[in-house]
């Protein structure tokens, strides 16, 4: 079945996937050498979500995300350089310094944040849905998170609050089959995750969350019904990742064979076949793209060990809007 | 504005560092240290006040020309 | 005279007419008028959009409340009480006190939460709890304790005003209270305490609830000749350390009542400051008036007894000023 | 030739087993490919190589244990156009502090120490500097810091164990009462500020009660009588060329604006902060019968009063900070104690006092010691005086200097190798 999209869309879809790829196997190496340090959550294998999804949705729609949101700030447009500098802890990361890998934000480009606690970004996004709708403004608010957040109370509340109070909230739930170390099927009573919310009168659908294509089109559709209906929308992008939880993640919970099994999925070979065959893009242009991901990238090292520390001296700044002493 | 109400501004900036000369007589014509026992730290904290008070900015070297209190009536009022 | 949950409604009143970003939303503060009737009629007056009756899901209604902030309103949480607060704590300590700081900067989050908090009703262990210390203990959040009918309607609006999460605690036991409201006045910094009565020989130091209690007790002491002075913190974080210090630094002894229970309290918090930054004032050591570390039992003579009263505070005072 | 290292694959990770390896020399491998088994406390990892190249030599036997960033094996990327591996340099020295865990690789400002700690530190004012730590590396723990706290708490002003309130401490103070004579009628004996107002102080009262300006005349008297009766003092002095001093000065102020300005006395201020850091003999407090060091450095500033009396607040830190930021507190400190606005820690917590009657057109001072501190430095006037510089005898700014110092603790030698070294520090006033 050839792909109905252009050669530009196909490039754009391609150039974005390998940056974030390369932008993750860069952090991985720097980990390891103790430049980045805390933890760190890779998003390789999932790339076809964020990009999918970011590619559906306006520039001014709100975007909630989890720590798992490099691949999301990026397409998003936070410049690599700042998320670099950002997992340095040096002043002139995205967020000052001051939230490390799992805390990226952009106020500028409506990026409400990593946030690390499992589920906790949801109420937030349901209040971000509350505010446009009581100021009149048709916006769409984008919350991913993963298949572990569905155990979360907050979950439920959320979809109830949004469906309750018709918000403009599009759940996107990136279920890569594990929350951390528990397989999907040992942590939810039904693992068909897009049943529940119906429950709570939320409209839910499931999407292959490896083929960049039919996750553009699926997020796409969903986000132009939110912004008509003004009501909450579900919808499950079925992916899985092929690097450990976190850096300190020795697999005991899965197979050499399983995440084998599912790398011949790879999101970014598969469509690049398919965009070959169906000669949308050449070879020369993919070495272009990985000549200019593998230039950002090492711009945005550099960025980083140029950066500053931020100075003790000014560390309660920002704690509230006027210094209280 | 007037040399009066200069030289009350000047009096009021000087009271500030030294409150107890307030109601003390003192003459305006003799060096402020000795007349008024004023050390360094006066002289920077008077001049503060009057860049404070009027934004004229009397640097270091200008010091000896506001030795006395009327020099410095004068020197304040050629810059204000 | 108005009454204290008047003076709340008086205020709220006052910012949903004046301000459209404004909104109040918590348990049963339509319909119903509100837990502790401070909302009644705002529904009518406000309408559904303004005035919204939420779930039983306070960490996600706050949660909401701190996006629908981050999305440019002025929400107005009531979490009915203290004791139902402990499910959106997360949401508290996680997201609200930190989003400014951990974003560099970028992100603002104006929310006025009110909640009601203490004991003394007999409704026992887990509706009569004292955990302002929680919050203030946190920081990037405000705590603000009025204990009278003009600092109820004023913080209200300072709290609502100001750019940062403020937590409004309103004892239960002062909503009947009756006190003198001014509306036009332009009220003082609500983040310094004051003294409600001058004295010279011990300085009573209070918050919320506790403040009427003082000034009782500083009335029986003057029987006894022993000038209480009393205290009132108002602001709980920040606390307003000069006021505290300058009060002990004038009457060299200090008792500190406090509702909470006395290990890891405000009343602990305010002693501390006084050992580090007015050691050489105190010529006796700071007294704490606390609850007996015990879950607050429903038998009257027993939860009466928990809580510090009058009695216990008359005591403590005589035994820093007489001293043996 | 490129290094693969043991990484680190936590943040609490501080070695690792070499499992197994999964090359051997002559293998060539690329980046992504799994080169290693590294065996840890959750288990077995993969761990893989960032280079591409040819293994060189394998340096770490398997079943071997290895701190992270140990070298494990040399892969030469030389036959391969070589990967924009990170080459970049690590940052010689990192200003100021970094707040990610000390890394091996970067120099620190002061010993290894997490966040936690330092931020501890902050809160309780305490600066870690000379801190040795118990842990790993000489790392300071919570536990050292909280050890470190207490030990540096404001020293009791009176030997012996009298049980006194503070309050009725200071004021007996005050007053010049000896508190041993006096019977307490507190709880548990413990005597109390009316058991000192009660009793007949040593100076009769005259008349009138005394007006504060005369309890605080009456109370330096009884210090410095107990001074000088206690106190084997010795005096050194030194002159000490302020031309390069004074010239830096001039040339600062020039590019400040007035309200950052600096007078001279607050570089002579941080020189003998500065200087005292290498010697702590004098900057110690007598306290039961011997000499307490101070880890840290509190100048007591002495400040005449307009209408009489001396009073000697410390100025906290005062060798830690900008200039600018020493000038506003030194600013602050001077017109307090003038109106009388001090608090009662600042007046008790100096380590050490200098006094300066330059203005006053004095050439010298030989002052007497604060009790119970165990030093004190003295500054003259600054005057054009002939010196000889290169063979010539030309005119420079020269200020005389003079230490006094408690023969009980300190002799002359140590004095002058003190005042030689402040000499040594204001000829580098860049560096203050």
């Amino acid at each position: 079945m050839t792909l109905d999209i252009s050669r530009d869309d196909a490039l754009e879809l391609l150039r974005d996937m390998i940056r974030i790829r390369r932008l993750e196997e860069k952090s991985a190496e720097l980990y390891a050498k103790q430049k980045i340090r805390g933890f760190l959550h890779l998003y390789i294998g999932e790339e076809a979500v964020a990009v999918g999804a970011l590619h559906a949705l306006r520039e001014d729609d709100n975007i909630v995300a989890t720590y798992r949101e490099h691949g999301h700030a990026l397409i998003r447009g936070i410049p690599a350089g700042e998320i670099m500098a950002e997992m340095y802890g040096k002043a002139n990361g995205c967020s000052g310094g001051r939230g490390g890998s799992m805390h990226l934000f952009s106020a500028e480009r409506r990026f409400y944040g990593g946030h690390a606690i499992v589920g906790g970004g949801l109420p937030i996004a349901v209040g971000l849905a509350l505010a446009d709708k009581m100021k009149g403004e048709s916006r769409v608010t984008a919350c991913f998170f993963g298949d572990g957040a569905t155990d979360e109370g907050e979950f439920h509340e959320s979809l109830n609050l949004a469906a309750l109070w018709k918000l403009p909230v599009l759940f996107l739930c990136e279920n890569n089959q594990y929350a951390m170390g528990t397989a999907l099927d040992r942590h939810v009573s039904d693992s068909d995750i897009a049943n529940n919310p119906p429950a709570y009168g939320v409209p839910a659908d499931s999407v292959n969350g490896m083929d960049v294509v039919a996750v553009q089109r699926a997020v796409h559709n969903e986000a132009e019904l939110v912004r008509e209906t003004s009501e909450p929308r579900f919808l499950e992008l079925k992916t899985y990742r092929f690097r450990a939880h976190s850096m300190y993640d020795a697999e005991l919970y899965r197979t050499k064979e399983e995440v084998e099994k599912h790398k011949k999925h790879d999101p970014i070979e598969g469509f690049q076949e398919r965009s070959l065959r169906d000669g949308l893009i050449t070879q020369a242009d993919i070495e272009a793209i990985e000549v200019d991901a593998a230039k950002e990238v090492a711009e945005a090292v550099d960025f980083a060990e140029q950066g500053d520390w931020e100075p003790v001296e000014t560390i309660t700044r920002h704690t509230y809007a006027r210094d209280l002493s | 504005m007037t040399s009066d109400e200069i030289r009350a501004i000047l009096l009021k900036c000087l009271t500030d560092v030294a409150p107890d000369i307030a109601d003390e007589e003192f003459a305006e014509d003799a060096d402020l240290r000795d007349e008024l026992d004023l050390d360094s730290m006066d002289i920077l904290r008077w001049v503060q006040g009057i860049h404070k008070a009027l934004g004229v900015e009397i640097p270091e070297e200008d010091y000896g020309k506001i030795a006395s209190f009327e020099d410095a009536i004068s020197y304040v009022a050629a810059r204000v | 005279m108005t009454s204290y949950r008047d003076a709340v409604r008086t205020a709220l009143q006052t910012l949903l007419r004046e301000d459209p970003r404004v909104f109040l939303m918590g348990e049963d503060v339509g319909r119903y008028g509100g837990p502790y009737a401070v909302s009644k009629g705002l529904l009518e007056e406000f309408g559904e959009e303004r005035i919204r009756d939420t779930p039983l899901c306070e960490s996600t209604f706050v949660g909401a409340g701190i996006g629908a902030a981050l999305g440019g309103m002025r929400p107005i949480v009531e979490v009915m009480t203290v004791n139902f607060s402990l499910l959106a704590l997360d949401q508290v300590v996680n997201n609200a006190a930190v989003m400014r700081h951990m974003s560099g900067g970028q992100f603002e989050v104006p929310i006025a939460v009110r909640m009601a908090t203490g004991g003394g009703k007999q409704i026992a262990a887990q509706h009569s709890h004292s955990l302002e210390n929680w919050y203030a203990h946190v920081p990037g959040i405000k705590v603000l304790a009025p204990a009278t009918v003009q600092d109820a309607h004023d913080m209200l609006l300072a709290a609502v005003e100001d750019p940062d999460p403020v937590f409004v605690f309103e004892h239960q036991m002062l909503y009947g209270t009756e006190g003198p409201l001014d509306t036009q006045a332009k009220p003082p910094s609500p983040w310094k305490a004051a003294i409600r009565r001058p004295g010279k020989d011990v300085s009573l130091i209070a918050y919320g609830g506790s403040v009427h209690k003082a000034l009782a007790a500083a009335e029986e002491l003057e029987k006894e000749g022993v000038s209480a002075e009393v205290v009132d913190l108002r602001s709980l974080r920040p606390l307003d350390r000069d006021t505290i210090i300058g009060s002990v630094s004038r009457t060299h002894r200090a008792v500190v009542i406090d509702e909470a229970w006395k290990t890891g309290s405000l009343a602990s918090e305010v002693s501390a400051i006084l050992a580090e930054e007015a050691f050489y004032e105190l010529d006796a050591p700071v007294a704490r008036v606390c609850t007996i570390e015990v879950p607050m039992p429903y038998a009257k003579h027993l939860e009466e007894a928990a809580i510090p009263q009058v009695a216990q505070i008359v005591a403590a005072a005589k035994r820093s000023v007489v001293g043996g | 030739m490129a290094e693969f290292v043991m990484p680190s694959l936590g943040a609490d990770m501080t070695a690792g087993v070499l499992a197994a390896w999964r090359v051997a020399v002559g293998d060539r491998v690329s980046q992504g490919d799994i080169i290693a088994e590294v065996e840890t406390d959750k288990g077995l990892i993969e761990v893989e190589v960032f280079e591409t190249g040819r293994v060189e030599r394998l340096l770490v036997r398997e079943g071997e244990k290895v701190p992270v960033g140990t070298v494990l094996a040399e892969i030469d990327t030389a036959t391969v156009a070589v990967s924009e591996a990170v080459s970049a340099p690590v940052p010689a020295s990192a200003p100021g502090l970094i707040l990610s865990a000390g890394s091996s690789g970067v120099d620190l400002d002061g010993p290894v120490a997490s966040p936690a700690v330092r931020r501890r530190a902050h809160e309780l004012d305490v600066s870690l500097r000379g801190v040795q730590g118990s842990g790993e590396h000489g790392r300071v723990t919570l536990h050292d810091l909280e050890g470190v706290a207490r030990s540096s708490a404001a020293p009791a002003i009176v030997g012996g164990r009298a049980r006194i309130s503070p309050y009725a401490r200071r004021i007996a103070l005050e007053r010049g009462i000896d508190i041993t004579e006096l019977r307490g009628t507190g709880p548990a004996g413990a005597i109390q500020a009316r058991d000192v107002l009660s009793a007949k102080s040593s100076v009769p009262e005259v008349g009138k009660p005394a007006s504060p300006a005369e309890r605080m005349q009456r109370a330096i008297a009884a210090a410095m009588t107990r001074a000088n009766d206690e106190i084997p003092h010795y005096y050194v002095e030194h002159s000490i060329d302020m031309g390069s001093a004074l010239a830096w000065l001039r040339e600062t102020n020039a590019s400040l604006n007035v309200t950052e300005r600096l007078v001279s006395g607050v570089l002579v201020l941080r020189a003998v902060a500065r200087a005292l850091r290498k010697h702590k003999t004098l900057n110690a407090i007598w306290q039961d019968g011997k000499s307490v060091p101070s880890e840290e450095v509190h100048v007591g500033l002495a400040v005449s009063l307009r209408g009489g009396g001396l009073v000697a607040p410390a100025l906290r830190n005062t060798d830690e900070g900008s200039l600018t930021d020493l000038m506003a507190r030194m600013t602050d400190l001077v017109s307090r104690a003038r109106s009388g606005a001090l608090r009662s820690s600042e007046i008790t917590s100096a380590t050490i006092t200098l006094t300066s009657l330059g203005e006053r057109g004095v050439e010298s001072v030989t002052p007497i010691i604060f009790p119970p501190q165990v030093a004190i430095v003295g500054c003259g006037a600054t005057l054009e005086r002939p010196w000889v510089v290169d063979g010539q005898v030309v005119p420079r700014p020269v200020m005389r200097v003079t230490l006094g110092g408690d023969h009980r603790v300190s002799n002359g030698h140590r004095g002058a190798r003190f005042l030689s070294a402040l000499d040594r520090l204001l000829q580098e006033p860049e560096k203050l």
